[in-house]
Formats: C-alpha cells, sequence, structure tokens
C-alpha cells in the first residue's frame, strides 16, 4: 500500500508529463513548444527519481535538459525570427494526425489496459549505488557496459567533429 | 610409280605462289616474270613426263595389257581430315586417262600464258602493269588449284580445289581491282559459282552419306591391285542398289542418287557456265586476256565437264540425270551461240563461244553409253575438251593481242588489221577454222565425233547441235572478218599504227596455231575412253580420219562451209546486209544482243528479290522488333521504375504514417488474433 | 596447389595485374602486356605437347591435370580444375587473341587501365576454361562479363554508354537464367542423401539429375549460355556491343568471350543434361537455324563494318550451338571448330577494322573505297580474313563448316535434313556479304582523297595480324591435328544416356 | 492503492502518442525533432519502468536508458547541426521545402 503522499508525487509528475507533452505539440510557438519539452523532460526526470534511480535522474536533468534543450533554443533562435507563429496546420492534417495518435494510444492503451492484470508487480529494489554503476560502466564481464561506453564516446567524438564540420561556415 | 614427280607438279606452283605472294613486291618485274614462268616451264616439263609415262609406258599399274584397258592408279593418298573414320578427305592423286589428258592441258596452257603475261602485262613503252607479281602470284595458285582439282583421288578433294580455282579466279578476275567493273564481274563471278557449289556440296554429303565414302575409286572403279583400280559399272551399280536398299531411296519422286548426281552437276553447271547460271562468264572477261585464255576459256570453266567425267559410271546408272545433262547443254549450246552472234566486244563474242563449246562436251558426256561405240560421246567429250582448250586459248591470246595493240575491247575499234598484224591474223584465222571444224584442223575431229555420238542418241539433238556447229562457223568468222577485214583500218591521230607484239607474246600463238592444226589426229580412242579400253587395234597417224564416219563428218563440213560463206557475204567488205538483217529481225536481234536479258533477271533477283525483300527486311526487322523489344523492356522497366519511385519521396512525415498506418494494422490483426 | 600448371592460367593474369599497377609509364605497362601474353602462349603451347604426351601415353582419364581446393565448404564449392582437348583448344584461342590483342592496343589512352581490365577479363576466360566447377565456372564467367562494361564505356566510340548498359544487362541476364540453373543442377548433383557437388565430372558420373528436372534446367542453363553465345532472338547486345568496343575489346570479345557461350552450352547444358539436350534440341536447332541464315542476311546490307561483321558473327556463332545440338561426334567436333575458327577469325577482322577505324574515323563503307591501294597489307589481311569467314579451303572457316555439315548430314530425318540444308545455304549469303564489303572498301577508286595520306600498318599491328593469320591458316592447312586433339573428348559416354 | 506498472507506461504512451502526433503534423523542421524527442523520452521510461518492476537485481534498463540518453543527445546535435545548415542555404526549415536533393 502506497503512501497517500507517493500517490500524490505520483499524479503530479504524471500530470505534468501528460500536459507538457501535448502542449509541446499542440503550440504554434516553437520557442513554447521546447519550453513544455523541457518541462516534460524535468518530469521525466523526476519519474526516475520516483523509481529510485537518482543517477539516470541526474543524467536526465544534466543533458537532456540542461543540454539538449538549450541547443534547440539556441538553434529555434538561430533559424527564427522572435514572435513568428508558426503557420497554422491545415485542419485536415490536423485531424489525420490526431486520429493517428489517438488510434495508436487506443489499440496500444486497449493491449495494455486489457493486460493489466499481468503488471500488477510493484516497485522493489534499491537505488542503484554509484560506485556499482561506475564498476559496471567500466567492466568488460557480464552485465558490464566497456564496450557500449567506449563505442558511445566515439560516436560523441563523431558527432561533434560532424556537428563541427556541417554547421561551419564556408 | 614414285610420288617425287607428282608432287612437285603440285608443290611447285605452290611455292611460286608463296614466294611471288610473299616476296614478290620486292622482285623485281623481270625476275618475278622469270621467276613464274620458268616454275610452271618445269611443271609442266613434268607433267608431260608423267602424261607420257601413264599413257605409254605400258607399266602393269597403268594398263592391262591382256585386255587393253587403261587403269587408275593413286600415285599418293595423305589424310587430310577425317570426319569418321570411313568419311576421310585425303589429298591425293589419281592418274588415269583424264586426270593424265588434263595434266596435258592445263601445264601447257598456263606455260604458254604465264610465257605470253611477260609481254602482255606492260605497255607499249615497256612499262610493266603495276601488281605485275602479284599477277604472276595468282596465275601460280591458279594452276595449283586446278592441277590438284583434276588430280583429285575423292570428291571432297575436288571440292576443295573447286573452290580455290574459284577464289584464284575471284582475284584474277579482279586483277584491275580500281576499275569498278572489273570488281563486280569478279563478285560475281564468285557469288554464283558459290550458289553452285552449294549445289555441289548439297550432293557429296547426300552421296558420301548413302555411300559412306568419298573416293572416287569407290564410286566408279574395283581395285586389281594395291593402289591401281579399274572402272567397272559393277561398283556403280552397287552403289546403285545401297541406295535403293537404303531406308529413304526416293525424294520427292526422284532417287535419291538422280538427286546427288543432279545436284553435283549444279556445281558442274556454275563453273562451266551452263545457263542459267553462265552469267558470270562474259563478264569475268574483265580480268587481263591471258587470264581468260586460262582460266575462262581453257581449264576452269571446262571443271564441270571434268567432274562429270569423273563420275560417269555413276550418271550411267541414272538415265535422267544424263537426260538432264543433254538438254542444259543443248539449250545452252544454241543460246550462247546465238548470243554470240550479236556481241561486240571481241571477248564477249569469245566468251559465249567459250559456253557453247562446254555445253557440245556436256551435251556429248550426256549423250554417252557404253552400247554406242564403247561410249564414243565420253570420248569425244573429251577430245573437244583436249582440243577446245588449244584453240580456245589460242583464240584468246589472239584477242589479247589485239586488245593490247589497240587498246580496245570492241571490233569496231579494229577493222581490217590483217596487214598490220600478219601473224596475229593467221593464227587467228587457224583458230577460227579450227573452232568452226574445217578439216584438217583439231576442231573438225572432235566435233565430229561429238556429232556422230549425238546421232547415236537421237536425231533431235544431233539436228540441233548441227545448226549450234553451223552457228558457231558464223559467227566466229563474222568475228574474224570485222576483225581483220571489212575496211581498212583508220589509225587515230597521233597513234602508232598497230603492229605484231614482241616475241614472248607472238611465240605462244605460234605454237598454239600449230597445235591447233595438229591435235586432231591424236588417236584419242586410244587414249581416252570411259572404261579405260582401247578403242583400236592398232594406232596411226591417220586412225582419226579412218574411224570417221563419213556421212556425219560431211553434212557438218557441208554446214560449216555453208555458215563461213555466209558471213564472207555479209562481213568480208564493209556492205549494209548486216544491218539490214538487223532490222528485219529486230526482235530476235535485240534479244540476243541482251544476252536474252539474264542479267537483267538476276539484278531483278538479288537487288530487288534478295536484298531488298529479304535483307533489308531483316534488318529492318531485328533492329526494330528484336531489338526493339530489348530496348522495350529496358524502357518498361525504367518507366515502371520511375512510378514506383514516387512512393519513396523522401518525404519523413509520410514514411512514418505508413508505418504507422501499418503497426496499427498489425496491433489490430494480433488483437482480432488473440481475442 | 601451385604444383598443378593449370592454375597458372589464372596466376599469369593476375601477375600481370600487379605488374601493371606498378609499371610507371606506357613502355613498361606494354613490356608487361607482351611478357604475359607470350608467358600465356607459352603456357598453352606446353599443355597442348604434354597433354598430347600423355594421352600418347594411354592416360583415358575424360580429364587430365585434374585437382581440387575447396575454398566454400558449407556449400562444397571447390577450385576444381581439369582439361581435355576442347578447353585446352580453347586455351590456345586464347591465348592468342590476347597477344594479338595486346600489339592491337598498342597506342591506347591511359593504357595502364585499359590493360588492366583487359587482362581481368582475361583472367575470366582463362579461369572458365580451366574449371569443372560450376560456381567456381561461374564466377569466372560473371569477372569476365563485368569489365567489358568499363572497357566499353570508358574507351569505346559512338554511343558508347548505351551499349555498354545493353551488352552488360543483357549478359547479366542471361546470367541469372544460368545461375538459375546452376543450382538447379547443384540440388540435383547427387542422388537421394549423397554429398551434393558442384564438380562437373561427378555431376556426369552420378547422372541424378530426373528427366522432368533435366526439361526445366537444361533450356533456361542453354539460353542462359546461349545469350553469350548470340543466339536469336537474344543476339542485338552484339551488333550494338561490338560497334562501339575498342579494338582489343571488339577482339577478345568476339573472339573468346562468345565462345564462352558455345563451350558453356556443350560443356554444361549438353553435357549434364543429355536427355533433354535430345528431347529438346528441336526447339533449338530452329533457332539457331534461323540465327545462321538471319544473321548472315542482315549482314547484306549492314554499312558500319563492324555492324557487318557482328551479324556475321551472329551467323557463325549460330553455327556453333547449331552444330552442338546435333548431337553426334563429328558435328561437336566440327562445332569446337567453329569456335576456334572464328574466334581467330573474327578477331582479325575485328583487329583490321579498328586499324582502319583508326585511320579513316570512319566505319561506314559507303564513304570507303579503294582503300587497298592505300594500305595493301591491311588489305591483304581483311581479304584473307573475308576469305576464312566465306569458307576458302587453307584457312579455318572451310575445315569447321565442312565438319559440321557432314556431322549435321548424319541425322537422315527430314527436319534435321531442312535445317542443315538452311545452315549450308549460308556459304552462299556470306559469300555476298564477305564479298560486298570487300568490293566496296578495299576496291574500286579511292573514295575519299584524305585517304591518299594514310599510311599502312605499323609493325605491330602487322605482328598481331601475321599472328590471327598464320593461326587461321594452320588450322586450315593441318586440321587433321587439331581435329583429333579435340574428337578424343567426345567420348562414347556422353552419348551414353541418350543412347546415341 | 497500489502505484503499479500500468500507471507509469500509460503516462509513457501518451507522451509517445503526442511524439507522434507532432512529427506527423508538424512542418517545423525543430519542432519534428521536438516531437522525436518526446518518443525517444517516452521509450527511456519504458526501459526504466520494465527494470524496476520486472528485474529490480538488475541495471540492464537503466544502462540502456542511459545510452538512449547519450545517443539522443549525438544525433540532436548532428540534426541541429543540419537543420542549420539547411536553413542557411535556404532560409527555411520547413520539411515540404526541402525537396533538393531527392532522389
Amino acid at each position: 500500500m502506497e503512501s497517500v503522499g507517493s500517490i500524490i508525487v505520483y499524479v503530479v509528475i504524471a500530470l505534468a508529463l501528460v500536459v507538457c507533452s501535448v502542449l509541446a505539440v499542440t503550440t504554434r510557438k516553437i520557442l513554447r513548444a521546447a519550453t513544455y519539452l523541457l518541462f516534460s523532460l524535468f518530469a521525466t526526470a523526476a519519474l526516475y527519481f520516483k523509481l529510485d534511480y537518482e543517477f539516470l535522474g541526474a543524467v536526465q536533468i544534466a543533458v537532456y535538459a540542461g543540454g539538449i534543450v538549450v541547443l534547440f533554443v539556441f538553434s529555434i533562435l538561430l533559424t527564427s525570427h522572435p514572435g513568428d507563429n508558426s503557420a497554422k496546420l491545415a485542419s485536415k492534417k490536423r485531424v489525420y494526425g490526431l486520429a493517428g495518435a489517438l488510434a495508436m494510444l487506443a489499440v496500444a492503451g486497449y493491449s495494455l489496459v486489457s493486460r493489466a492484470s499481468f503488471l500488477t508487480a510493484t516497485a522493489t529494489g534499491e537505488n542503484p549505488v554509484m560506485e556499482e554503476i561506475g564498476m559496471k560502466l567500466m567492466g568488460s564481464g557480464h552485465g558490464e557496459y566497456l564496450l557500449p561506453f567506449e563505442a558511445i564516446s566515439v560516436l560523441l567524438l563523431a558527432c561533434i567533429i560532424g556537428g563541427v564540420v556541417i554547421a561551419r561556415k564556408r | 610409280m614414285e610420288p617425287v614427280i607428282p608432287i612437285i607438279i603440285l608443290a611447285l606452283p605452290l611455292t611460286m605462289f608463296l614466294v611471288l605472294g610473299l616476296f614478290g613486291h620486292k622482285m623485281k618485274h623481270p625476275v618475278a616474270g622469270v621467276l613464274g614462268t620458268a616454275g610452271m616451264g618445269v611443271t609442266m616439263v613434268l607433267a608431260y613426263i608423267t602424261a607420257f609415262t601413264y599413257f605409254f609406258s605400258g607399266n602393269p599399274e597403268f594398263i592391262d595389257a591382256d585386255t587393253h584397258t587403261r587403269l587408275q592408279a593413286i600415285v599418293f593418298n595423305v589424310d587430310w581430315l577425317a570426319f569418321t573414320d570411313s568419311l576421310v578427305i585425303r589429298l591425293g592423286f589419281l592418274l588415269d586417262p583424264i586426270s593424265a589428258l588434263l595434266l596435258v592441258v592445263i601445264t601447257t596452257i598456263s606455260f604458254m600464258v604465264h610465257l605470253y603475261s611477260n609481254g602482255y602485262m606492260r605497255d607499249h613503252h615497256g612499262v610493266w602493269e603495276t601488281g605485275f607479281q602479284r599477277f604472276y602470284a595468282f596465275l601460280s595458285l591458279f594452276s595449283f588449284s586446278m592441277l590438284g582439282l583434276v588430280v583429285a583421288t575423292n570428291i571432297f578433294q575436288m571440292y576443295i580445289f573447286w573452290e580455290l580455282v574459284g577464289a584464284s579466279s575471284y582475284l584474277l578476275i579482279g586483277f584491275y581491282y580500281t576499275k569498278p567493273s572489273a570488281v563486280s564481274a569478279s563478285k560475281k563471278a564468285f557469288i554464283v559459282t558459290r550458289f553452285a557449289d552449294l549445289g555441289f556440296l548439297l550432293g557429296i554429303l547426300v552421296l558420301s552419306f548413302y555411300t559412306g565414302t568419298f573416293n572416287f575409286t569407290d564410286f566408279t572403279s574395283t581395285e586389281v591391285a594395291e593402289g591401281v583400280y579399274r572402272v567397272s559399272e559393277g561398283t556403280a551399280e552397287g552403289i546403285r542398289a545401297m541406295i535403293q536398299n537404303s531406308a529413304a531411296p526416293m525424294f520427292m519422286g526422284a532417287s535419291v542418287l538422280t538427286w546427288a548426281l543432279v545436284l553435283i552437276f549444279m556445281g558442274g553447271m556454275g563453273k562451266s557456265a551452263m545457263m542459267p547460271l553462265h552469267i558470270w562468264l562474259p563478264d569475268a572477261m574483265e580480268g587481263p586476256t591471258p587470264v581468260s585464255a586460262l582460266i575462262h576459256a581453257a581449264t576452269m570453266v571446262v571443271a564441270g565437264v571434268y567432274l562429270v567425267a569423273r563420275l560417269f559410271p555413276l550418271y550411267l546408272m541414272e538415265e535422267a540425270s544424263l537426260n538432264i545433262i543433254v538438254v542444259v547443254g543443248a539449250l545452252t549450246a544454241l543460246y550462247a551461240a546465238m548470243v554470240a552472234c550479236t556481241q561486240i566486244d571481241i571477248k564477249r563474242v569469245l566468251a559465249f563461244s567459250t559456253i557453247s563449246q562446254i555445253a557440245f562436251m556436256m551435251v556429248s558426256l550426256g549423250v554417252a553409253r557404253p552400247e554406242f561405240h564403247h561410249g564414243l560421246g565420253y570420248m569425244a567429250g573429251m577430245f573437244h575438251l583436249f582440243t577446245h582448250a588449244m584453240f580456245k586459248a589460242l583464240l584468246f591470246l589472239c584477242a589479247g593481242a589485239l586488245i593490247h595493240a589497240i587498246g580496245s575491247n570492241d571490233y569496231t575499234a579494229m577493222h581490217g588489221l590483217r596487214k598490220h598484224m600478219p601473224i596475229t591474223h593467221i593464227t587467228f584465222l587457224i583458230g577460227c577454222l579450227a573452232i568452226a571444224g574445217i578439216i584438217p584442223f583439231a576442231g573438225f575431229f572432235s566435233k565430229d565425233e561429238i556429232l556422230t555420238a549425238t546421232l547415236g542418241h537421237s536425231t533431235l539433238w544431233y539436228v540441233w547441235m548441227s545448226l549450234v556447229a553451223g552457228l558457231t562457223a558464223f559467227y566466229m568468222f563474222r568475228l574474224y572478218y570485222l576483225i581483220f577485214w571489212w575496211k581498212e583500218h583508220k589509225v587515230p591521230a597521233g597513234h602508232h599504227a598497230p603492229h605484231d607484239q614482241p616475241w614472248t607474246m607472238t611465240l605462244p600463238l605460234v605454237i598454239l596455231a600449230v597445235v591447233s592444226c595438229l591435235a586432231g589426229f591424236v588417236p584419242f580412242g586410244n587414249l581416252v575412253t570411259w572404261n579405260g579400253e582401247e578403242m583400236f587395234e592398232s594406232v596411226s597417224f591417220i586412225t582419226n580420219l579412218k574411224a570417221l564416219d563419213w556421212t556425219v563428218a560431211s553434212v557438218s563440213l557441208a554446214v560449216a562451209v555453208v555458215a563461213i560463206l555466209l558471213a564472207t557475204v555479209m562481213y568480208k567488205k564493209e556492205n549494209p546486209l548486216p544491218s539490214k538483217m538487223k532490222n528485219a529481225l529486230p526482235a530476235l536481234w535485240r534479244w540476243c544482243h541482251h544476252r536474252f536479258y539474264w542479267d537483267e533477271l538476276y539484278m531483278f533477283i538479288t537487288h530487288k528479290i534478295i536484298f531488298g525483300c529479304i535483307s533489308k527486311p531483316i534488318a529492318w526487322f531485328d533492329r526494330h522488333i528484336v531489338d526493339g523489344t530489348m530496348d522495350g523492356i529496358a524502357y518498361v522497366v525504367q518507366r515502371s521504375s520511375y512510378a514506383i519511385r514516387t512512393l519513396q519521396s523522401g518525404n519523413i512525415q509520410k514514411y512514418v504514417w505508413v508505418y504507422l498506418i501499418g503497426a496499427l494494422l498489425l496491433g489490430a490483426v494480433t488483437a482480432v488474433c488473440l481475442m | 596447389m601451385f604444383s598443378n600448371i593449370l592454375i597458372y592460367f589464372v596466376i599469369i593474369p593476375l601477375l600481370m595485374l600487379a605488374g601493371f599497377a606498378l609499371c610507371r609509364n606506357d613502355k613498361q605497362i606494354r613490356a608487361v602486356a607482351v611478357t604475359g601474353s607470350i608467358a600465356l602462349m607459352a603456357l598453352s603451347a606446353w599443355l597442348l605437347v604434354d597433354y598430347l604426351a600423355l594421352r600418347k601415353a594411354g592416360e583415358t582419364a575424360e580429364m587430365l591435370y585434374t585437382g581440387s581446393w575447396e575454398w566454400f565448404g558449407p556449400l562444397n564449392i571447390c577450385l576444381a580444375v581439369g582439361v581435355d582437348g576442347v578447353s585446352i583448344a580453347m586455351l590456345i584461342l586464347s591465348s592468342i587473341i590476347v597477344f594479338a590483342g595486346s600489339f592491337a592496343s598498342w597506342k591506347i589512352d591511359n593504357a595502364r587501365h585499359f590493360f588492366m581490365w583487359l587482362l581481368l577479363l582475361s583472367t575470366g576466360v582463362f579461369g572458365f576454361f580451366i574449371t569443372v566447377d560450376l560456381f567456381t565456372m561461374f564466377m569466372f564467367y560473371e569477372v569476365a562479363l563485368i569489365p567489358m562494361y568499363l572497357l566499353i564505356g570508358q574507351w569505346g566510340t559512338g554511343r558508347k554508354e548505351y551499349s555498354a548498359m545493353k551488352l552488360t544487362l543483357m549478359l547479366m541476364g542471361g546470367s541469372a537464367f544460368l545461375m538459375l540453373s546452376l543450382i538447379g543442377i547443384y540440388y540435383h548433383s547427387a542422388p537421394e542423401g549423397g554429398q551434393l557437388t558442384w564438380n562437373i565430372l561427378e555431376i556426369s558420373q552420378n547422372a541424378s539429375i530426373s528427366k522432368d528436372w533435366q526439361y526445366f534446367l537444361f533450356p533456361m542453363c542453354f539460353v542462359g549460355f546461349g545469350v553469350l553465345g548470340a543466339m536469336f532472338p537474344f543476339h542485338t547486345w552484339s551488333p550494338d556491343g561490338h560497334a562501339c568496343a575498342p579494338t582489343a575489346v571488339s577482339m577478345l570479345h568476339a573472339g573468346v568471350l562468345m565462345k564462352l557461350g558455345g563451350y558453356g552450352c556443350f560443356r554444361v547444358a549438353m553435357y549434364l543434361m543429355p536427355e533433354a539436350a535430345n528431347d529438346l534440341a528441336w526447339i533449338f536447332l530452329i533457332l539457331t537455324g534461323v540465327s545462321v541464315v538471319y544473321g548472315a542476311f542482315s549482314a547484306c546490307v549492314q554499312t558500319d563494318l563492324k555492324y557487318i561483321n557482328a551479324y556475321s558473327s551472329v551467323s557463325h556463332c549460330g553455327m556453333v550451338l547449331f552444330a552442338i545440338l546435333m548431337i553426334n561426334t563429328t558435328a561437336l567436333t566440327g562445332a569446337i571448330m567453329q569456335m576456334l575458327s572464328h574466334g581467330l577469325m573474327t578477331a582479325l577482322f575485328f583487329a583490321l577494322i579498328g586499324m582502319i577505324y583508326g585511320r579513316t574515323h570512319t566505319r561506314d563503307i559507303r564513304l570507303m573505297g579503294g582503300l587497298m591501294k592505300i594500305m595493301p597489307f591491311l588489305g591483304v589481311g581483311y581479304v584473307i580474313a573475308g576469305m576464312a569467314s566465306l569458307g576458302l579451303p587453307g584457312l579455318s572457316g572451310f575445315v569447321a563448316e565442312m565438319t559440321i555439315f557432314v556431322g549435321s548430314f548424319e541425322h537422315a530425318d527430314m527436319f534435321h535434313r531442312t535445317f542443315t540444308v538452311i545452315a549450308c545455304s549460308s556459304i552462299v549469303i556470306t559469300a555476298v556479304y564477305i564479298l560486298r564489303v570487300v568490293g566496296k572498301l578495299l576496291f574500286g577508286p579511292v573514295q575519299d582523297e584524305h585517304h591518299l595520306q594514310l599510311t599502312d600498318a605499323t609493325w605491330w599491328e602487322r605482328l598481331s595480324v601475321i599472328t590471327l593469320i598464320v593461326s587461321v591458316a594452320a588450322i586450315g592447312c593441318f586440321p587433321n591435328f587439331f581435329e583429333s586433339l579435340i574428337k578424343f573428348t567426345f567420348s562414347p559416354e556422353i552419348f551414353r544416356a541418350i543412347g546415341l | 492503492m497500489e502505484i503499479t506498472m500500468l500507471y507509469y507506461l500509460i503516462p509513457s504512451l501518451i507522451m509517445f502518442c503526442c511524439g507522434v502526433y507532432g512529427f506527423i503534423t508538424r512542418r517545423n523542421m525543430i519542432a519534428i525533432l521536438i516531437s522525436l524527442e518526446l518518443m525517444l523520452n517516452s521509450v527511456d521510461i519504458n526501459f526504466a519502468v520494465f527494470n524496476r518492476f520486472l528485474f529490480p537485481g538488475e541495471l540492464e534498463g537503466m544502462f540502456f536508458t542511459l545510452f538512449a540518453i547519450g545517443i539522443a543527445a549525438a544525433e540532436t546535435a548532428l540534426a541541429i547541426a543540419i537543420i542549420i545548415n539547411v536553413f542557411r542555404v535556404s532560409e527555411k526549415i520547413d520539411v515540404s521545402d526541402v525537396t533538393k536533393m531527392k532522389f
């Protein structure tokens, strides 16, 4: 049985997540969309904290909220004039998009809900210790992730160089 | 007989061809001329030795002394190409009466022509014709091929050399290759004879398929000792029986043997210019005149006659094939004689005369039957082949001398040359007398034998051929008078008066004239008969005279004399009679003058039908239908890929749409299935 | 592996490829090309001598110098080699033409790359002739096809991109059929439960392809190879491709590559599926019989020298397939002889055409004339090539055609007779178009005064032409040697299945 | 009331569907990218949730999320670089305008 506080926290986080996501894709001002994205990312981070993944939540905030959204904001400022509204969507397109998304929601939601009885497990386990995460990232045994770690680092490096090359002025 | 001399006979001309062909252009002109002539001279001597040994040595290889029968001897025979165990092409040397005869004829004429060409192939200032060495190389090639043809031991060897003489004839007709008319004449000669050779080839294939052999001796002879054969009707009958007992002895109403023989004869028709395959020979006169003398008068064109003679015992087995030969020969003889009466170009007159004379030989072979005087027709045909070779070569060489002196082929440019060129005049006259059949010149005897044999077969053909003989005398003397009489020769201003040619050219004329006078007395009946049996008990210089059938002889003499008189009346002095004649029978004259429009017919067939109605449509079909289908397939693929590529628009939102719909459908399907 | 002489037919071209990469100038490239092609000639000559010696010593095995090295175990794909008289004849042909081709492209632009692609092509050709493993054979076949695209596209003339594309696509279409049938053969290569194999010798020994499957696979296989052998109606790549290809490529393509088709038809289609071949031969006999005459008639009205020759190739290669389909020793011998003969003489033709084109810059016979006077050597060469083509005795064409005709005539039924006569009639049509082109091109008055300044052949061109002429004459003069070399191959086993 | 897995997955699903909607309907490339991030994020949540609820002793899901975040960062950086480049050339970042490289 969860505590009431916990339930309240959950409800707040879930609401924030849903509302911010919806707003992020419906607002016509692109800078606002980025801001709503930021909030939904924060909500996600909060969800991670709620699930006792503190490191993950921290990374989410640092990389996503801190890094990526800032990139978005920069690029928005570079590519659009303040106060620009994106053109109003053709209603046909919006209806189709909405229908598609809702249909998907219906199908996936139905399959989730109809199998709710299988999904009754409760959250157990502890917040992983930082040391363990570090060891696992650097180890090469079973369930350890040195290779992906290195691969990611190379990827990021490639990205940096690629970004520079692509965006550089000729 | 040791094979050394025969090998040299064949190898020497070949060597000359290779030497002159490969290195000739580096030689000086006289060197090449002398080398070629000397080579041919040696060959001639060796051929004489061989022929004399064959006829007169009495060697048991060559004659069966008891029955007085001449035998066939295979001097050597080398495998050249083995198709199967039994079907083997061999290159060999068959010595028998007719091959020995032809050896003599070919080498003699060839030597004369080699000698003569030394003078002919340069102009009045002694400047050599371009390609002089090439000319000698080709002459040597021709001599080699022709010798190989006559000594063939099997029909395929004959076919090989048959093709080679065709090719050398092509090269020699087209010797002046910058002249378009010469080029087209050579092309025509090759293609027409090639068409005939197709028949020859098919005939060979049919015959060899049923008999399993190519060897002449297997067709016509029985072996009496190793390499020595005797002509026997029995073997030929065996062949006929073999075909009749085979699975399919008949084809379209005629026996397979007849088909084979007629197809083979078709090859002979091509080479020997029988109607309707004669059209190449008059055009072949585009070649240098010595070539016409050698190839298109004396040797190559009688190859067809030789071929029939070679397979004569087989032809005897099928009456129908012999009748075809007679009909073709008789029609050709008359046709060619009629056309010869109206031609202007002296070489063309001689060419048609050649066609007509060869037709005589064909008729003679066609009417020959063993029952009648030991196959007199066969002997007569071969005899005529021999005499004709001599006097026709003589006539051609005279024509060459005239053309060389005047620079034109038309008698209209000649007229009244008798005083300017006495030697040519006399020798030409001898040639004319010989061909007209005036006693005692060579042609009289041989033609008389032919007419006798024809009479023995059928009166109709006898009358027909006598008429042709009369025509022959008429057109030859027409030609003679128009060249040497008619009116005084007018020398165009700025030109030398024509005169007799250098000795290299006159010597062959004189020699051949002498031979033409005497050749008729050769006792041929004892040398060449269809089965080798000698006709006479004993021979002397007048054997032929004694053997004459004087009724026939006197009739033919009378015909000839009348024809000559007629020609004398019409053409000796300039008079309007010929043009009156022409105007009296305009249609006949026109048809004769245009050679009965055969060339036009062939032009129509080749250009309009073969090129226009077959080749062009096929080429169009290939480009547009066959290739069009391929291009069409490519086009369809291209168009459809253009159509399909709009699906791959690059618009990511569309992709997501498609993806989404797919995912939803998948989900829905799963859901439905699970329910 | 390296003790087997056959491997060197692949190794030498590969070494030459490496050599070209190292060369610094055209001179060295030519040196490598000449050395290599002489080495190949010497090798094939030595192989011939040794082979005959072995046969004389009583070797009766179907193939000699056999060897097999696996290179892809799971599918049992091996580099299996082995030769008989037919393959040796083809190897000799290829090495002669590579030799002549090297000289014919003496002054080509961008020689390094040209020769590299050319030698890659030759590697494929040689590899094809030495292998007896279907898959490896197919691989070499493809290796021989692909460089053609680049060689024509890069060094060609006229509509070269179109032609290169067309040629490659059509041949690839053929190889699609081929691959399909080869895989089919593989899966029926052994009786139920046996080890499947690609090895031709083993497959023919097993004789385990059922008749129904043969009916399915044989036509595909025959068409697959037939496309390369220019079988009607799949021949149209040939005129366009040859017309645009550079000299040496035309030589190699018409001379050798088209022989891959005939060789494949014989070695794979007929050899492995004799029953279907016997039953279905009539279909292809009609097609090839038609293509013999059809190609000849088409050649009669062409005006481009190379088109004339390409159509004549259609006719002559049609004769090869025609003879193969006759299925008897004589005709098969004739087919192989015709392959040899056509390879040499068509290479000679293309070499001469290339040389003439290099001087006059046109191939339209209407614009040329009287070239014999201007370039006697090339003219004489052309006449000899023409004579070989129309079957003059003493040159190779006669021997091959006569063997084919005699062989074809062994079938006494009406159907075979009819088509034999039709095929025979091509000798007349051949004469027509050969003499037409010779007459227009070489004889007659000079058409274009600019041509009077042109020069005759250079020494390397002479060498190339003389090599080919000598080979053509050698076959024509001593046919028995070649026929007996080839004939031994047709041991009774081939005809076993069909009861001949 | 227990907060079971379902309670986490439903918001995540809604988030994903928002992403889909945005991706389909928006024309601004940056907006599309934002929608993409939403979808990615929703997937990340799922990984973490499954890990926590179903395999509490393991850390696979968490690490997957971790790497996914890293890759998302890389991808975004690159995408934005491209978008800026496109903008420089065509002064627009509307997807329907960028068709020069089609075919």
